[in-house]
């Protein structure tokens, strides 16, 4: 019965873009000029997704679970990257430079195919999608995510939680068991009610832009996340996306003068969802 | 001295009491060493049980470091396992007869370090009650593993490998157990009986079994050559920076025939000096061994040198970076050390006098196993700690489970080959037999073909010259 | 006559079958030399013969060289679209591989004087000294290798780059070696000028060395192709890309099945292997093969806009290949000559002697 | 009904030359008297010569073996593709098609080599006559350093071979009845 379904989707099972007519692809636009690293969308995320806090002692180790967060890097005066971060304080006249960082959502992602059980896969709406359920904790997709955002549940966090504070969890998700691997959903829990929602309003296929928001988006204090359908053309994050010449299916965006819009570590081509927009620093102005 | 290495003078009855003997009532200082391997095994299960029980945290692992030790020694023991099977396959096709007296353990080595090997897979999952979702079983709920993993790729060619080797050192052993049912008493011999199948010696059986041997073989060798490619798709698969090197899966190849070989000449050494084989074991046999790891480490060494050259050569700014991190930065010490042990200390072999000594074979070979467990090693953790993402950078050095698993793992290897030397004779009677039969036929032949041969090779070769 | 790029690579691949059958030959003589097989005694002279191409092999390097730009776009310019590294210096990379050739060269043409020495009655100290030099031949045939696959094929897409690209084109060469020895050695038989004689064994010999190397070619092309696959960066697998989907894509399935099922599915079977006028097949298939493998990789960087059949589509081509080819006999077949290979004059009584004794010894 | 029993001569001789003559002086009788029936030849390490003189042994081995190798080959090519859609959802992976070849031949590749590996055992077992009960007549000195001949033959043949047996300087001749 497989092969025959098999030889039956022969074409369309070997081809790269499966969902190429799917009504939806979820992406997300930082504009970092408006970032100003408060960390307002970590706690929110912390809240809305059953995130373990794990404490100072577990953070120091590196066992940290936060889904998304602020990375900061410091610029040279001649505008090159500061690798040698030892050196990174002789500027501090110069401030950070703020990247929030959470799953790319990629849609070649490599962290895909690495696993040996199926337990994260590519959903019709372009989301990176972890079974929780599925997932036999061997890590590999963590080594092989460029960006480092998939988070490994190193102990039984949620044990630690005091009497009291399992009471403000999130009902719409689980709390993860420890040996699984976790990362940013873009908050699938709300998409699947913003989903139904529209299918209650009798338009299945389509979610009205700005109708459901990312918790992370819900709580930046300067509207620096952008979240939205990229193939709805009338969306604010696809015409963000255009605004700033940034293409999906190109591992190498325009990168004019007054362009802003790049994605990160797209040189990989892995596709990422998520559109950031460059600073503009004052000394360069 | 001279006359004894070429062995063509060992009689048949005393090749059988030699071999039979070393199976015979163990000495104290076995007992002893098998004691202290147990505890050591003991001692990695209790490890084990904490971490089943806290999880993987305890090993002191973090993000990046998603994958550590456990990973680097199972490329250890994979690669350990390589030289016992593959070299006795290969030598098998060339026909390379001296092959005979050492294959049998090298080929139980390649079983049991595929037997610890497989447990690091297990241990490094951080759930490992579900490990069996790996396999390919039909479901209600129609889920099946993922065959683009590499890490399935790994389940199948280890199940592969696994079961092939140990077929293959079955096989290999049926007419020396038959020997051994012969010669025991007790529950030996009712285990004799029962494994030899009724192996008599028969025509038709040895014609089967030569063919057998040698299809095998044919199979062997490609075989083991993609286990370990496939397990350098571990590494080769991802896009992370000095692990996707298009040279990993030879040079995967190479560093395992490599750590295996110098592992042959550290159980030759020590089973001749145990057992007192030196009549089978000679340094003739040692002579070509380390010619044989001479020249892969120079194949290794190429390798390795050419990954670092290429990387150079492209000014991939990645590559670079996690390059000059691994001479330099937090782990270069780890691999200095490994190229020294590995890289620089082989040239030794080109020395004839260290080649014949059987201690500084013993202490070389020792050198090199460091170097490759050092470079499996800075394979998996020096790439981690400076990936493509610097707000993730850091250094992890491995905690104390993951040490005390690893010493376990060393203490349940040398458990299972100890068992294995007192149960099963580590040198093969009848191919040493064959050795002998032959050799002996190759110089009666020769001393009456020997003048008139020597004549005509000089009058072919001079032929040529003018 | 214009050349165009896709002549200019043609003219490349000429220059690298010129180096390799000059350089492989002095490898196979020496391992041989090193397993100690018997048989090297029939056939040694004649590989190191064919080291009588380096001559050409220079010239043509040195018009390659020239050309500048026109083999080697990165010298134009032609970057990819990323900056270019130290390596890509012209200065230095003119003269790294003039001055590289002429040692190599040189290294050979000691390795055949000092092979002439080698017999088993030669005092010890010349015996030992070719021993010794033939110990490094192997190194010095992996780490030149390394550096032509490098500089003449990896580098025309300068921020491509696999490490195992220098295997995986030295041992496509030596292999292409054999597979022309073989060929070459059933002509000269059926000439019948060869003074020693060469057993049907050799073929045999030849073709199980044929076999193992042709399995080792498809498995390190495959593993090449299956990370980069994987991977899926786009300047690795862009390369591949351009090669099997551009114009000439059928070229690529061609040489990959002439250089691996075909061969592989002739060579795994007894007779072939054992019938010198069979092992043609296979040789043939491996050299044709060979030969758009390496055209193929030259020009990938543009292959999606190149529609170029070697040899076919441009009579330039085929006047190159031709003319090289011509020379190339003429220069070896007058180094046998000179090393007395050949059957001279006063030979001719001592033949017929020969033959009338042992009709069919070969 | 009874079985027919069976006359084995069994002798045993210090190396594989005399053992070598006794069969071939075996033959001639065999030619001239049709005396002899079943020769078997037990020896402590292989002689690929035997085939020579006790004819082609019909073992095609290495048919099972590239039966093995296809069908394993086949067959694990066939389920990988297969379980990569049977899932309860088809899943896209990394940009890659949903039944990616490169990743299948590799399967395919260990499975062929597995189910060959198997199918070769398995025909060994078959062609080797293997497992069984050893003979009754089975010597031990056969696992050292002699050579075991076993001929079946009529009871009133039984003199003929054994005067071969006698002639080759046999160092024990047993007579057995099963």
């Amino acid at each position: 019965m497989a092969l025959k379904r098999m030889l039956e989707n022969w074409s369309r099972l070997r081809q790269r873009d499966y969902y190429k007519d799917a009504p939806y692809l979820w992406g997300l636009t930082i504009d970092l000029n408006k970032c100003i690293g408060c960390g307002a969308c970590v706690a929110a995320c912390y809240a809305e997704n059953n995130v373990p806090v794990v404490g100072k002692e577990h953070c120091g180790r590196g066992h940290s679970m936060h889904w998304m967060r602020i990375e900061r890097y410091w610029d040279e005066p001649d505008g090159k990257a500061d690798i040698d971060q030892q050196d990174a304080s002789d500027y501090p006249e110069r401030g950070a430079h703020y990247i929030p960082m959470m799953c790319q959502q990629c849609n070649h992602a490599p962290c895909e195919p690495v696993c040996p059980v199926a337990a994260t896969y590519h959903s019709p709406d372009g989301l990176n999608t972890q079974v929780y359920n599925r997932c036999i904790g061997s890590r590999y997709c963590g080594n092989n995510c460029p960006y480092k955002v998939r988070y490994f549940n190193f102990f039984n966090f949620w044990k630690d939680l005091p009497h009291p504070l399992e009471m403000q969890l999130n009902p719409d998700l689980t709390v993860r068991d420890k040996g699984i691997m976790e990362k940013c959903t873009f908050c699938v829990q709300r998409i699947r009610d913003a989903k139904d929602q529209a299918n209650d309003e009798g338009h299945p296929e389509h979610v009205e832009d700005g109708s459901m928001q990312t918790a992370c988006q819900q709580s930046c204090p300067t509207d620096a996340i952008v979240f939205g359908n990229l193939r709805d053309p009338k969306s604010q994050v696809s015409r963000l996306w255009e605004q700033h010449h940034v293409v999906l299916n190109r591992h190498e965006q325009d990168k004019s003068d007054d362009i802003r819009g790049y994605r990160v570590l797209e040189e990989l081509n892995v596709e990422p969802c998520v559109m950031y927009l460059d600073r503009v620093r004052d000394v360069e102005v | 001295m001279e006359h004894q290495d070429t062995m063509k003078d060992v009689a048949w009855a005393k090749i059988n009491a030699d071999v039979l003997r070393s199976l015979e009532k163990p000495r104290r200082i076995f007992w002893i060493v098998l004691a202290v391997c147990a505890l050591l095994v003991l001692s990695g299960v209790v490890a084990e049980i904490y971490q089943y029980r806290e999880g993987m945290g305890v090993a002191l692992m973090n993000r990046p470091h998603y994958w550590q030790l456990y990973i680097s020694n199972f490329v250890f023991w994979i690669g350990m396992s390589h030289s016992g099977t593959l070299l006795s396959a290969i030598l098998l096709l060339t026909k390379a007869d001296w092959r005979k007296p050492i294959y049998r353990f090298a080929e139980a080595m390649t079983l049991f370090s595929i037997l610890t090997a497989a447990i690091y897979p297990i241990i490094h999952l951080g759930r490992v009650w579900n490990l069996y979702w790996i396999l390919p079983y039909p479901d209600a709920r129609t889920i099946w593993p993922n065959f683009r993993s590499p890490l399935l790729w790994d389940a199948a060619a280890i199940t592969a490998y696994a079961t092939s080797s140990a077929l293959f050192l079955y096989i290999g052993m049926i007419p020396d157990l038959a020997i051994c049912r012969d010669n025991a008493k007790g529950w030996r011999k009712k285990l004799y009986t029962a494994l030899s199948m009724g192996w008599m010696g028969r025509a038709r059986e040895w014609m089967a079994f030569r063919k057998t041997y040698i299809l095998m073989a044919c199979f062997l060798v490609p075989l083991a050559v993609s286990v370990h490619s496939i397990v350098a798709s571990d590494f080769a698969m991802s896009i992370m920076p000095d692990w996707h090197i298009t040279s990993f899966p030879l040079y995967f190849v190479a560093g395992a025939l490599y750590s295996g070989c110098a592992a042959i000449i550290t159980l030759f050494v020590m089973l001749r000096h145990i057992f007192k084989f030196e009549a089978y074991m000679t340094t003739e046999i040692l002579d070509k061994t380390a010619k044989l790891t001479f020249a892969i480490a120079m194949a290794w060494n190429y390798l390795n040198l050419s990954e670092y050259a290429s990387i150079w050569y492209s000014n991939d700014m990645y590559e670079k970076e996690v390059l000059l991190a691994k001479f330099f930065g937090p782990y270069a010490v780890i691999v200095w050390t490994m190229l020294l042990c590995a890289t620089v200390a082989p040239f030794a072999m080109v020395f004839k006098k260290v080649r014949h000594s059987m201690w500084s074979m013993f202490i070389l070979s020792l050198v090199l196993q460091l170097g490759m467990w050092l470079e499996r090693f800075q394979i998996v953790s020096p790439p981690l700690a400076s990936n493509h993402e610097p707000w993730t950078w850091a250094v992890v050095w491995p905690g104390a489970v993951q040490l005390i698993i690893t010493l376990a793992s060393f203490g349940w290897f040398t458990m299972l080959f100890l068992i294995f030397c007192k149960i099963f004779p580590s040198v093969s009677m009848y191919e040493v037999k064959e050795m002998v039969f032959h050799r002996r036929k190759a110089s009666s032949r020769a001393r009456l073909e020997d003048l008139s041969a020597i004549k005509e090779e000089v009058a072919r070769a001079e032929e040529g010259l003018q | 006559m214009t050349m165009s790029y896709a002549n200019w690579a043609v003219l490349m691949d000429n220059f690298l079958f010129a180096l390799y059958i000059a350089l492989a030959g002095v490898f196979w003589a020496s391992v041989l030399h090193l397993t100690n097989g018997k048989w090297r005694y029939e056939i040694r002279f004649l590989m190191t013969s064919a080291t009588a191409l380096f001559p050409l092999g220079l010239v043509l390097l040195i018009i390659i060289l020239a050309s500048g730009a026109r083999s080697f776009p990165w010298m134009g310019g032609e970057t990819m679209g990323e900056p270019l590294n130290g390596w890509h210096n012209v200065l230095f990379f003119n003269l790294r591989q003039v001055i590289l050739y002429l040692l190599v060269w040189s290294f050979c043409a000691y390795f055949v004087k000092l092979q002439k020495k080698d017999y088993p009655t030669a005092p010890e100290i010349d015996r030992r000294r070719f021993r010794n030099i033939a110990l490094l031949a192997p190194f010095v045939y992996v780490i030149y290798g390394t550096i032509v696959a490098w500089d003449f094929e990896m580098t025309q897409w300068p921020r491509w780059w696999s490490p195992i690209y220098g295997p995986y084109h030295f041992t496509g060469m030596m292999r292409m070696y054999l597979a022309f020895f073989i060929v070459a050695l059933y002509f000269l038989r059926l000439r019948d000028i060869l003074k020693k004689p060469t057993h049907d064994y050799v073929f045999n010999y030849c073709a199980k060395i044929l076999l193992a190397l042709t399995i080792i070619w498809t498995y390190i092309f495959f593993m090449q192709y299956l990370v980069m696959w994987y991977g899926d960066l786009p300047e690795e697998i862009g390369r591949f890309d351009k090669m099997m989907n551009g114009p000439n894509w059928f070229l690529f399935w061609a040489f990959f099945l002439l250089n691996s099922f075909i061969p592989f599915f002739m060579l795994i079977f007894a007779a072939t292997r054992e019938s010198p006028a069979l092992m043609l097949f296979p040789s043939i298939s491996i050299l044709v093969g060979t030969f758009i493998e390496h055209y193929m990789w030259i020009i990938s960087p543009r292959a999606d806009d190149i529609d170029h059949t070697p040899l076919l589509y441009s009579w330039v081509d085929t006047g190159i290949t031709l003319g090289i080819f011509l020379i190339g006999c003429v220069l070896w077949n007058h180094r046998m000559k000179k090393d007395g290979l050949y059957w001279q004059e006063e030979d001719e009584v001592k033949k017929a002697i020969d033959t009338a004794v042992e009709p069919q010894t070969r | 009904m009874r079985r027919r029993k069976k006359h084995l001569l069994f002798g045993i001789f210090e190396d594989f030359d005399s053992a070598r003559d006794v069969v071939s002086s075996l033959k001639v009788l065999d030619l001239k008297e049709m005396v002899v029936d079943n020769i078997e030849l037990y020896s402590p390490i292989e002689h690929p010569e035997v085939e020579e003189i006790l004819g082609d042994f019909h073992q095609p081995i290495q048919r099972f073996t590239l039966f093995g190798a296809l069908s394993g080959a086949i067959g694990a090519f066939l389920l990988a593709a297969a379980a990569a859609q049977a899932m309860f959802t088809v899943q896209p992976q990394g940009g890659k098609p949903v039944i990616p070849l490169p990743p299948n031949i590799v399967i395919a590749y260990e499975g062929a080599i597995l189910i060959g590996v198997l199918a070769t055992i398995a025909a060994f077992f078959i062609y080797a006559g293997l497992p069984r009960r050893l003979h009754k007549h089975y010597d031990n000195k056969v696992s050292i350093d002699q050579i075991g001949i076993e001929v079946q033959v009529l009871p009133e043949n039984m003199h003929l071979v054994r005067a071969v047996f006698d002639s080759h300087q046999a160092t024990e001749i047993r007579e057995v009845v099963q």
